[in-house]
């Protein structure tokens, strides 16, 4: 190694130093996250119709290599369906503790309507907390669990620690 | 062209000329004619007498030698499908006569039992003699209704008159028929689908061995014929073998009724010796074509069409030569598609009725032949084809061909393929501008 | 004889199938339409293949040889073949793989996808289905096809209990040739033909006691089992292989259990027992299993109500109460579906207590056991006459479907390596049945006696005549004598109709008579049935009345003296009792007795009349969690399996057994399965543990059959009403949604004039006393009851036989009028 | 099967038709009686309701479900009642060279229906059906039983009116070739020279019908 070699990187120390620091102060203020981040899973409905895009086909289940996710599913009721088609998803839960957040739910759902959003915060304090269910996880709930029972305590909006941008199937999800 | 026709330059032809002489349809077409009085009276059930007073086996051999094939359509000798029927073993026995005539193009049996009934009864009751079967089944195509009349109007006189029943003319032979109306289906001109619908199931065509020989009608031995082959064996049995014999060809013998229809100028049933090429059918007998022609099918719809040239109106009418030219006899139904019938339009017309006609029994013919073809001509037809439909559909054709559980999609696969060979332009013409080579145009006489 | 596939040379008998020697060889094609069991039809072509065979020389019968290099020349058949259709024949060559087959077969695929919906990921079949794996392995992975499919009524229930897809159906005939060939009840068939074919009924519902068999042979998601619908997907079920409990056939069933629940009961495949097939009851009636109200925990009496506790409290309880009482004052009672198992529990608990007053409910006056071997289910299948007393269809319905099987007169065939033959070339379409080798014999008319060559409904009252009389005339003309005529009035037939089944049965090297409780009930009938069969030279098949009636007597769990009997356990003498999962309460007169009692266990899964009276309940487990062993009618020992089914801290009655010696502080034999299983080798000589799911057959008992009571003063049977058996277990009814959709409440037959005398429609809703127990029943009319008598369906505490209804006392609940409106 | 109940059965007071019906067939063979009993059934209400079926499959010891399949099976058994004149066009391939596209046009325009309707009176049904086997005398109209062979427009039209008359002409036989109208039947004893009377016929048809001297082969 020479002396040239060990000045090069002392330069490249040095020419940090004076840069502005990345480090954000979080939570206080807010963390960027990249479009494509894999957080907490969003269940879509279909936009026109407001019906669930889930039809309980319990391929997420299959594919996911955690064993998180479980679902249950039942026969719509013709004349108020819940999903398109003949079945729909009575229950679907996912165990946030168990998932690895690597998407395959998202690859083997045959309708797109599970998609990995941006979320991640999600600590909290009962073991139970973590399973995430329908009403968790349906467009339109924002925040985690413990996010939304803080929300309601204070009696103001879900506040989220991050911002993202947009992603294309994360259709009618609202950051 | 083989060399039988070429030894017979004149070849005799139909009823105008004075060397041939019409028996089957002699009295076709004569008011009056179906009566039993009128049939006696030119020596109606002379035949079944003389059939009485030889050995049932001897009256197989005899039609054996005279050479007749079946006129139904698959030309299958009629004494050898006689002769095997198993011995007799006590159990009761039918003889079927199949005038389910519903090939389109074909009606030569209609007249036959339209205005000379007896003529096939008596045909039947000779069948029936030969094979030992003391019980007739005459299953009529339910549109026939004229015919079925007319029948069972004969069958009721032939009863009461001794002709039919126990001791029929005091022979010691017990013979009688069960008239037996089908109701539209095609399907049932297929030998053992129309068992079904006789024995009141749904008619699907059954599985075939056992042959109606071990297993037909009620599961009992039975022998199956068309109309016209029953009614031959009249004049075999009256004429004698080598009457039979003489005509035709050495390949086929004898006399065969074509049934000429579509662009012609004189359509109608003509009863011709076998042999005779199709050039003298369509100018000679039905006043050659109206305008220009372009194909002709040989024996029915189910038959691969030929191009109208020189070298396929030169063919003789017999069972190998047409078979090596690529189609088949048929039932002898020949229709002729004029130059400005759109082809695709045509094989439509053919493929619907074959897809109207399935039984839905197995796949390639209920999903290919019923569903997926016809859409496929519709698309074409409605001008939202490309060139690799009609790929597709050669392919697709290709694969009904020989694949189904009987005949019914070889029948539909058959003029749809011999059409994409010969006149694919019109197919890729359809394909390419969207519409017809040939447009549609008015075809009703005013 | 010898044929080549794929290059592959082997031997298979003539008759053979093609396509049963190509899976023989090792070689797969696909097929849809060919079924195990049923008639081969070549419909759905997808086992295509080209096959070609060497032809003889008529004249010289050489064969022909090819004049390159003079072998056989192999003549190929112009189109492809379907494989399932046609015979080997010898020297034939099949090939399966070549380009031209490949293509046949992808075309095939292709032509079925045409009109199937990709809707895989929602379908319950999705994982399951025989056109998902075949269109994976065969099809080409894409579609041509670019029209609408076509558009059919989708979720059509065909019953209550089976929803039929009209658009997935791809016309494989399965369902339509099942109802034909194998109940024979045509309740189901094609209609419209061609592309527009779909299948369907004009009856109201499936009216046939063997519906459910449809779901399981349907290749695709066309039809299928109401009950378990979008309960999960087939990858998520865990799968028990077992034997039923509800029926003493031991029909081989495959539980799918989902995160503790039974989701749904398929058949399982056992060819000498069921072949593949189960009856209606058995498949939907295992929703009660999953019933909101099972009993999870035990629970002890505390100052007169039921409170939860430990096993150990409760067993603790019992100990302290049992404390000195008298041995012979305690009696123990199973049910007679508990496995050899519990029974061999049951009577190390009865050995400790030094009680003799131990039994199985219900239990026959006669024996269940037949005297030496008894006709197996295949010498029913294969018999050439057959004589059947009572009602088989609802006793054990796998019983009924062989009988059918027998009619058909076709062998069944050896199994391949690959199991069945899959198409099995004897059996046909619309096969005529030999109606004239059966005879049965009931005191009403039963669903199987429309395929029987002669029925015989006699009087209720005079079964046991009947079968005396024909007895009779049975040992009379052994030895060519003659018969007395004595009995002649009482035949219930001519005389020559009699002499004709005596002949016929005679005659037969292969005859089997069948009987069941109508007759085990009277020691007398039972005796001149055993007589007649005897004289006859008939195997015997005798149906229990529970599953493993004759395994419980054959090991013995038996009173040690007739007056230790059950009845006796409601006599004042009886001063404790166990009952496992038996209701006796549900009789006012026996419930007040069990009041007196000093202590009443009840081992039960659900709450009943009788739990509600309890001083200790202790929760049990259902048949479909039950570890242990069956023996069926023809004398099979049969492995049943648990399911993981959640039901708290239950157990079967070794459990019990364990829980109550631990608290006795000694080890009771059968404290566990494995324990009960040491003592069984010993009474069986047969390790229960090592039972493949098909069973093994035990050999006969010797001598006398141990269970019959002794025949006491002669009392004929009497009364109006008639309890009759029933497919459908009543008990569980109102636990079973699905199943009482489909069958309403338990019936209440009488002929219509019967009904019209006592001014009652059909519809009309009753508590009739019947015996002393109270049943509220529909009212239904039937033509094939005879006048004046009323048929209820059998609970485990009202067995089959002859009561007395108190027609005075009925109570009409509703109306049928009323519910209308 | 709730109009059992209400609808007297068919052959309750037609005995010796069932009689008839069924003695046409062996006993083993009663099923086969199958198809004439719908016949008869649709012969006089023009169609075979639920109801009938049930009574049928009754009759001869089938299940309804059976009849049905058989039933749906036929193209020409109507599940729903068809008008009093039901009119069929062959429209299969020989009709179709002969203008029976155009003859079906022509009728649904006079009609107002399209084919598979019924008009509103009950009088005409309109329908396309596969060959009638009449393909040497296309284009060809089947009234209910009755063929109307080789039909114009004007012989349409005027067989339209008569129809709305309430009468049923008598069906024209327009055949040439062997098939030809011949004359009458000869009396026991009588000679009938047929070949003559056809060279009779064809002579007449064909100073008719000159033939088409562009007529040939291309």
């Amino acid at each position: 190694m020479s002396i040239l070699n060990v000045a090069k990187g002392m330069g490249v120390t040095l020419s940090h130093l004076f840069k502005k620091p990345v480090t954000v102060q979080y939570p206080e203020e807010k963390a960027q996250i990249q479009a494509r981040f894999r957080g907490r899973h969003h269940l879509l409905r279909h936009p026109d119709t407001g019906l669930e895009k889930c039809i309980g086909c319990s391929l997420c289940a299959a594919a996911c290599p955690a064993y998180a996710i479980y679902v249950e599913a039942a026969e719509n009721d013709p004349d108020d369906p819940t999903s398109a088609g003949e079945r729909y998803a009575s229950i679907y839960e996912i165990n946030m503790l168990r998932c690895i957040f690597c998407g395959f739910c998202e690859e083997a759902c045959p309708t797109g309507a599970v998609v990995l959003g941006h979320e991640f915060e999600l600590a909290d304090f009962r073991y139970d907390h973590f399973v995430y269910g329908k009403e968790d996880m349906l467009v339109g709930v924002k925040g985690s669990k413990w996010q939304r029972r803080e929300a309601e305590r204070k009696g103001g909006e879900v506040e989220l620690g991050f911002q993202a941008g947009p992603r294309p199937e994360l259709e009618g999800v609202d950051y | 062209m083989s060399g039988a026709v070429a030894d017979k330059p004149d070849t005799i032809t139909s009823r105008h000329d004075p060397r041939f002489e019409v028996t089957l349809y002699k009295y076709v077409g004569v008011e009056g004619a179906h009566t039993l009085d009128a049939y006696l009276a030119h020596g109606g059930y002379g035949a079944a007498k003389k059939a009485f007073g030889m050995e049932p086996s001897e009256v197989v051999d005899l039609v054996k030698a005279s050479g007749l094939r079946g006129r139904g359509g698959a030309g299958f000798p009629a004494g050898v499908k006689w002769s095997f029927m198993p011995p007799v073993d006590g159990r009761q026995r039918f003889v079927v006569c199949n005038a389910d005539e519903s090939e389109p193009g074909s009606c030569k049996d209609r007249y036959l039992m339209e205005d000379d009934p007896h003529q096939l009864l008596e045909g039947m009751m000779i069948a029936g003699y030969a094979i030992g079967a003391t019980k007739g089944v005459l299953y009529i195509r339910g549109e026939y209704y004229h015919a079925y009349e007319r029948l069972r109007d004969a069958i009721e006189e032939a009863r009461q008159r001794g002709y039919l029943g126990e001791n029929v003319m005091d022979s010691g032979f017990d013979f009688d028929v069960i008239l037996h109306r089908g109701a539209g289906a095609y399907i049932c001109g297929e030998e053992t689908a129309l068992m079904n619908s006789f024995e009141g199931l749904r008619a699907n065509p059954r599985l075939k061995p056992p042959f109606p020989a071990q297993a037909g009608v009620y599961g009992l031995p039975t022998t199956i014929n068309n109309v016209t082959t029953l009614a031959s064996a009249v004049h075999i049995i009256e004429k004698g073998a080598d009457w039979y014999a003489a005509m035709g060809t050495d390949d086929s013998k004898g006399i065969h009724h074509v049934q000429i229809s579509g662009a012609v100028n004189r359509p109608g049933v003509f009863e011709v010796p076998m042999g005779i090429t199709y050039r003298e059918i369509i100018f000679d007998l039905a006043g050659g074509p109206k305008g220009p022609a372009k194909a002709f099918i040989p024996g029915g719809t189910s038959c691969p069409l030929f191009p109208f040239d020189d070298e396929h109106l030169d063919l003789p009418m017999e069972y190998a030569a047409v078979a090596k030219a690529g189609s088949m006899m048929g039932t002898g139904g020949l229709i002729v598609i004029p130059e400005d019938q759109c082809i695709v339009d045509a094989m439509y017309n053919v493929t619907r009725f074959y897809a109207h006609e399935s039984c839905g029994k197995c796949t390639p013919c209920r999903e290919g032949v019923s569903t997926w073809l016809p859409k496929m001509f519709q698309k074409l037809l409605a001008g939202l084809g490309t060139p690799e439909d009609v790929d597709l559909m050669e392919d697709m054709v290709s694969n009904l061909r020989g694949t189904a559980f009987c005949p019914l999609a070889d029948a539909c696969a058959w003029p749809v393929q011999t059409s994409l060979k010969y006149f694919r332009n019109e197919y890729e013409h359809l394909a390419q501008h969207g519409t017809p080579l040939h447009p549609r145009k008015d075809r009703w006489q005013s | 004889m010898k044929i080549k596939v794929n290059e592959v040379e082997l031997d298979v008998t003539p008759g053979t199938s093609v396509i049963d020697a190509v899976f023989a060889a090792g070689h797969d094609v696909p097929y849809f339409c060919s079924q195990e069991y049923m008639s081969p039809i070549g419909a759905c072509r997808m086992c295509l293949a080209k096959i070609g065979a060497p032809r003889k020389d008529r004249a010289t019968n050489d064969w022909i040889l090819d004049e390159e290099t003079g072998e056989p020349k192999i003549f190929w058949f112009p189109n492809p073949m379907a494989t399932c259709t046609t015979q080997v024949m010898e020297g034939m060559v099949v090939d399966t793989i070549s380009k031209d087959v490949k293509k046949a077969q992808n075309a095939m695929v292709e032509f079925t996808l045409v009109n199937h919906p990709l809707d895989c990921p929602t379908c319950d079949k999705g994982g399951a289905c025989e056109l998902q794996d075949r269109a994976y392995e065969y099809g080409s992975g894409e579609s041509r096809f670019v029209f609408d499919k076509r558009h059919q009524e989708k979720h059509h229930a065909l019953s209550e209990l089976i929803t039929l897809d009209r658009e997935r159906c791809i016309h494989c005939k399965r369902c339509v040739r099942y109802f034909e060939e194998v109940p024979g009840d045509e309740v189901l068939d094609f209609i419209e033909r061609g592309g527009h074919t779909y299948i369907g009924t004009l009856e109201d519902g499936l009216p046939s006691p063997f519906t459910g068999n449809i779901t399981d042979i349907c290749p695709v998601g066309a039809l299928l089992d109401t009950t378990s619908r979008f309960r999960g997907r087939n990858w998520e079920y865990h799968h028990t292989d077992t034997t039923s409990l509800d029926d003493p056939s031991g029909a081989a069933l495959r539980i799918d259990t989902r995160t503790g629940r039974i989701e749904r009961i398929k058949a399982g495949l056992n060819d000498d027992v069921n072949k593949t097939w189960i009856d209606d009851g058995t498949r939907f009636g295992h929703e009660y299993a999953d019933a909101e109200d099972r009993i999870t925990r035990p629970m002890v009496r505390r100052d007169g109500t039921l409170v939860e506790t430990t096993w150990a409290d409760a067993a603790r309880e019992i100990a302290e109460r049992i404390a000195g009482m008298d041995g012979t004052r305690i009696g123990i009672a199973l049910r007679g579906d508990a496995t050899l198992e519990e029974g061999v529990a049951a009577k190390a608990l009865a050995d400790h207590l030094g009680s003799g007053r131990l039994d199985t409910a219900p239990r026959p006056a006669a024996s269940v056991l037949p005297d030496g071997a008894a006709a197996t289910l295949r010498d029913v299948a294969t018999s050439d006459a057959l004589f059947v007393v009572g009602d088989p269809t609802e006793e054990a319905g796998i019983v009924d479907l062989r009988i059918k099987d027998a009619l058909k007169g076709v062998e069944p065939a050896p199994l391949f390596p690959h199991g069945p033959a899959i198409a099995d070339l004897r059996l046909k379409e619309r096969m005529p049945r030999k109606r004239e080798i059966l005879t049965i014999c009931a005191p009403y008319r039963t669903d199987l006696m429309k395929h029987a060559g002669q029925a015989h409904v006699p009087p209720a009252t005079s079964m046991v005549d009947l079968l005396h009389a024909l007895a009779e005339r049975a040992s009379a003309t052994v030895d060519g004598g003659t018969p007395s005529g004595a009995w002649d009035d009482a035949l219930g037939m001519t005389a020559a109709e009699a002499d004709a089944l005596i002949t016929r049965m005679r005659s037969s090297t292969r005859g089997v008579m069948i009987w069941s409780a109508f007759v085990s009930n009277d020691p007398r009938a039972d005796e001149a049935a055993r007589t007649f069969a005897k004289s006859v030279g008939a195997k015997t098949l005798i149906l229990g009345p529970m599953a493993n009636t004759a395994g419980l007597e054959r090991i013995s769990v038996l009173p040690s003296h007739d007056r230790y009997d059950y009845a006796s356990m409601f006599t004042p003498e009886t001063k404790a009792l166990f009952l496992a999962s038996l209701d006796p309460a549900v009789d006012p007169k026996v419930a007040d007795r069990l009041r007196e009692l000093d202590l009443l266990v009840v081992h039960a899964a659900f709450p009943t009349a009788t739990s509600a009276l309890a001083d200790v309940v202790l929760p049990a487990v259902t048949g479909y969690e039950k570890d242990g062993t069956t023996l069926n009618v023809e004398g099979r020992l049969l492995p049943v399996r648990a399911a993981p089914v959640e039901a708290g801290t239950a157990t079967d009655f070794t459990g019990v057994v364990k829980q109550l010696g631990e608290a006795f502080g000694t080890r009771l034999e059968g404290r566990s399965v494995k324990s009960a299983r040491r003592v069984l080798r010993k009474l069986l000589d047969v390790d229960a543990a090592e039972l493949p799911t098909t069973g093994q057959p035990l050999p006969p008992v010797r001598g006398k059959a141990s269970g019959a009571r002794a025949v006491r003063e002669y009392a004929r049977a009497t009364g109006d009403a008639l309890i009759v058996p029933s497919m459908v277990r009543v008990e569980h009814l109102d636990r079973n949604p699905h199943l009482r959709a489909e069958r309403g409440d338990a019936a209440l037959r009488a002929h219509p004039a019967t009904l019209h005398a006592h001014g009652l429609t059909s519809g009309d809703v009753v508590t009739l006393p019947i015996g002393g127990i109270p049943r509220q029943l529909r009212v239904t009319a039937s033509e094939g009851v005879p006048e004046g008598l009323w048929l209820a369906p059998t609970l485990p505490e009202q067995p089959v036989g002859l009561y007395d209804a108190n027609l005075a006392a009925m109570v009409r609940e509703r109306s049928a009028t009323a519910e209308v409106a | 099967m709730i109009e059992l109940n209400t609808i007297r059965p068919y052959f309750e007071d037609k005995p010796d038709v069932l009689d008839e019906i069924l003695g046409r067939y062996p006993e083993y063979g009663r099923r086969s009686a199958v198809m004439p009993l719908l016949w008869e059934v649709q012969r006089h209400e023009r169609y075979v309701s639920e109801a009938r079926i049930v009574e049928i499959a009754e009759i001869v010891g089938l299940t309804a479900t059976e009849v049905r399949g058989v039933m749906s099976f036929y193209s020409t058994y109507h599940g729903e009642p068809v008008g009093k004149y039901h009119l069929q066009v062959c429209s299969t391939l020989s009709c179709k060279l002969a203008g029976s596209d155009e003859m079906c046009d022509h009728l649904e325009d006079s009609l107002g229906l399209v084919p598979g309707e019924t008009d509103t009176e009950g009088l005409f049904s309109l329908q396309k059906v596969e060959c009638l086997g009449s393909c040497t005398t296309a284009p060809v109209l089947q009234v209910n039983d009755t063929y109307y062979e080789r039909v114009t427009r004007d012989e349409l039209d005027a067989l339209l009116d008569a129809l709305r008359r309430g009468e049923m002409p008598t069906p024209k036989r327009a055949r040439e070739g062997d098939n030809a109208q011949l004359g009458a039947a000869p009396l026991a004893g009588e000679a009938f020279e047929a070949g003559t009377a056809a060279d009779a016929a064809l002579a007449d048809a064909e100073a008719a019908e000159p033939e088409n001297p562009e007529g040939g082969a291309a």
